[in-house]
């Protein structure tokens, strides 16, 4: 039996949660957006620039040797927490950066030619789209989707068509940062395997809720954004199997990541540095890692029914409100505390501003998904997205408030 | 809730749902047809302007958005047809409408839009107070300010 | 007539000099390599992740506009700092990615060819070196450096020379960050202007000393790093002219820099958003804004003259020392505080180590700069730099330590 | 300054001074170069060791770099010198020795090199308080290592 999970402990940590907005308790739904941080992280980053400040790798002096060790420290504790090795771990300012880096990468080592597939799904972030939809175009490969069921869930079958023996790449988000649904990695990276085709998994929406263990996923690749798990900003993961990062040449190039260089030519470090070109985000890795530190030190699986909790009842309370559709809604799939619905007869900005006058913080428009909106026959939808800190009577309070909306904006059923 | 009221006032949530001017018109001789999109939250207008002899003959749109962004440009074709009276608005004083539009939206609450002027948008004075919704107010505007240069 | 600096006050706001190491005060001589930060941007970066810390740009709610609106501010602020506009003002996370954003767009833009010609100069940090070589041997154009002389002054008839029809970019160093010595940066944009040649600045190494105005330095392209004038890690600038930046396209793509987006195609924003994918360094947007706000509201004329003194001091005590040779060791141009030197008989390392044991923290290494190393015979020297927060004594206690060096290693002249 | 004496002890300047089997051999019969080089401060070493019989029969070496990292290298080559005898140390022993030598750097100051098993390398003892210079120090080892490993 695990104990009931602590959540006024964790609220205790977030400084931001005892916001007022207009009178009201601020209730903070907007955690896939950005998370907030937790007191440990803004201390961990100020302790260091207060007391151990330095460029690290270089110096030989007190401070350097100490930012270095921090620095370094820091990287196992975040490979750590998706369960790979310090040597796998490359710091990136974003997943956005991450998944720009694979794909420049590969482009620059020549592993695409015309004729050659890319395969990504309907449900992407702009993110794990763009830079494929860039690297076919400047290569001649072949941009392909898998598309995505009515409920949400990826259509497996098509999959099983597309993935075939020119598919050089398969990238696909672990979870969808509108749909909420935890897609089969294991199937996909199974499909990828049998042709030889490279797996990248965008990680960003699982990594705040599912316990990580990548090298056991079978994926390649996977990338992932600090400030998405209680984080700073500007600092993200990507992490590889070394013979798969062994491969890739640099994508940017600089300082720090080279071994002999003249007027004419450098020669390049071995990963991690190899990718890492130019002063590193210092403090914010030993931030990051204070925030996995925290994280990893909460009881996770009376976390994970906490969080199982808030979705069934996120999701249960907006399907029993009139004129709600819900935005991959099905039972058939695991599913993390993320919600996009949208509201009949009111626009979701409308929405969303009527839920700020509540004090309740959700995020509306494409959320940088427009074909997947799209294929739902919408230009926008509102997303409420809890984290390990949210309480079952803040997700009361934004029903109540959606409940409002469409009285308040004039729509009759 | 004031502040929510305040934004979305009667005259806002009626506009929204009964929009003047929304439909395209047939091209006139000197129109020009603007496309203008929100990329932050998607609000996109599709807006016909047709000039005759320097002034605003008439205004027709399209599009879809927030009640805001579909209020104010329905208030903007109702606000020319007012006061252009039978010839339509010189497009000097349209274009000045426009920048005293504009002026007040960023005010940050400082300006308030005057009755007299601005006819229904004047309702649209509470948007100014939240800087996020300003250019959904704005679009409509400032596709006709496009379409003026073209057209 | 300008008041004395007051360097107390601004040392007042480091909580890290107060720093002691093996019961010696520290002496942070490494200032080029990171700065350390003042109070007010730590607190302005707390400030903010604890009341009102959100996603920009892309959301209805309170918190998101207010971010929104911190975040558009602090752009105007640093964007001013370098004379500039907001619409000019590109975040990156330092000096590095700008300079490989810029490589790497022309690259993809197609803006270079076999034949064409890339100058740079021989002083290079590494990070103004190597993007040009992989974009040369990616188009198949040649890169080219202008020498440097045995005073560490660039040699501006051979600039002449090879600046030419076939120039396409002239990249060069504000300021070295081995030599400190201030280039000619009027002549050098008069050489590319005369044959229609972008100019590419690094400026990490003048933004913390000198006052910028880079609209009419007539460069057309900048970067700078913010852990190098008092800010955070993680971020920069690339500053451009409006022309400039609308004719690049994207380096990287992803979220917030798109208008549609369909499975097949992205279309993009104008600069600055256009170079900005993903979620950006908003946190330390903020505090970069307090860091440059605090740096500009200091008298920047007693300031310079402060910052003058130590740099005569620094390379007057230095030359009087027995056994030791400067790089760099000119009166024929302007100077930033900044020296680095070789021990004649000890190795650098073991020269930082020796200072590190008197509590000064300097750099030894090749600094990013090998093939300027390599052009002085060496393969490390030891660079002190200062800021503006450095006392006359702290210099004074560093040339103490330099004297004791060849001593205690037993070298005899 | 008992903290930088302890790690520049006067054997290791000497060391650093007058550097055992510094200047390449000629290349034996089963000998292999190794090329080792420390990105962070430019160290670099050229090491070959030759093998005759399961024995480490030759070392030499040439480099540049800080004291700690020549002395290291001489002291190494002190090292199997006298423990070797006539014939040289069996490689498995002069495996063991690097291994030894490695954990010892890295403990930071816990584990100390007795002088019985190092000779005068374990003067370097001081040096793994000093995470930074652990490199230096490792270097001709790890060039030793690889060269055992190629032989
Ligand atoms: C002259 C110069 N250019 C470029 C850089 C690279 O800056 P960063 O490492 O912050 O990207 C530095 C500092 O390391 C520098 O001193
Ligand atoms: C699924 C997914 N992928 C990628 C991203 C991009 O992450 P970032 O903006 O932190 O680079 C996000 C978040 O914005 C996301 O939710």
């Amino acid at each position: 039996m695990t104990l009931p999970f602590d959540v006024a402990a964790v609220r205790a940590e977030f400084p931001i949660l005892g916001t007022e907005i207009d009178g009201r308790p601020l209730v903070y739904l907007d955690s896939a957006a950005t998370s907030q941080k937790p007191r440990q992280v803004l201390d961990a980053e100020r302790d260091f620039l207060e007391t151990a400040n330095a460029a690290v790798h270089r110096g030989a002096h007190f401070l350097a040797a100490e930012a270095t060790e921090l620095f370094e420290d820091a990287r196992a504790a975040v490979a750590d927490f998706v369960g790979g090795t310090p040597e796998q771990l490359v710091w990136t300012s974003g997943a956005t950066a991450g998944l720009n880096l694979v794909a420049g990468s590969l482009g620059y080592a020549g592993r695409l030619r015309e004729g050659d597939e890319i395969v990504v799904t309907e449900a992407e972030h702009h993110a794990n789209l763009i830079p494929w939809q860039e690297l076919a175009a400047r290569t001649g490969a072949r941009l392909r989707h898998i598309p995505v069921h009515d409920d949400g869930t990826l259509d497996m079958a098509a999959a099983e068509g597309l993935i075939g023996e020119r598919t050089k790449v398969v990238a696909f988000p672990h979870v969808s940062n509108v749909l909420g649904i935890v897609n089969p990695v294991a199937e996909l990276v199974a499909l990828a395997r049998s042709v030889g085709a490279l797996t990248v998994l965008d990680a960003c929406q699982s990594a705040p809720h599912l316990r990580l263990d990548l090298p056991a996923s079978g994926v390649d690749l996977a990338v992932f954004s600090g400030h998405k798990i209680f984080g700073p900003y500007a600092i993200g993961g990507l992490w590889g199997r070394d013979e798969v990062l062994d491969a890739l040449p640099p994508f940017t190039t600089g300082g720090s990541m080279i071994t002999t260089v003249t007027l004419e030519k450098a020669e390049f470090l071995p990963p991690p540095q190899r990718f890492e070109a130019g002063t590193q985000p210092v403090s914010q890795a030993i931030a990051l890692a204070a925030a996995v530190r925290w994280f990893g030190a909460l009881d996770r699986d009376a976390a994970h029914a906490h969080e199982a909790a808030l979705e069934r009842r996120l999701r249960e309370g907006l399907r029993s409100i009139d004129g709600i559709r819900l935005l991959g809604d099905t039972d058939a799939a695991d599913r993390v505390a993320l919600q996009a619905f949208d509201v009949e007869g009111v626009h979701a900005h409308d929405v969303g501003q009527f839920l700020d006058s509540r004090g309740v913080a959700v995020r509306v428009g494409h959320h940088c998904a427009q074909p997947l909106h799209r294929r739902f026959g919408l230009t926008a939808s509102v997303r409420a997205s809890a984290a390990i800190h949210t309480t079952e009577d803040e997700v009361d309070t934004f029903l109540d408030a959606v409940s409002g909306v469409r009285g308040f904006f004039g729509v009759t059923a | 809730m004031s502040g929510l009221e305040s934004l979305y006032q009667e005259l806002i949530l009626d506009h929204a749902k009964n929009r003047r001017g929304f439909g395209l018109a047939d091209p006139g001789a000197h129109s020009a047809t603007v496309h203008q999109r929100n990329p932050v939250c998607g609000d996109e207008i599709t807006l016909r302007v047709d000039v005759d002899g320097g002034r605003v003959a008439s205004v027709s749109w399209e599009g879809a958005g927030c009640s805001i962004s579909q209020a104010s440009a329905s208030m903007l074709v109702a606000l020319l047809d007012e006061d252009g009276g039978d010839d339509g608005m010189p497009t000097a004083d349209a274009e000045t409408l426009i920048a005293k539009f504009r002026e007040a939206l960023r005010s940050r609450g400082q300006i308030p839009l005057d009755e007299e002027t601005f006819g229904d948008a004047a309702a649209l004075s509470g948007v100014s107070k939240y800087t996020a919704r300003v250019k959904c107010a704005m679009l409509a505007w400032v596709a006709l300010e496009e379409g003026l240069r073209q057209a």
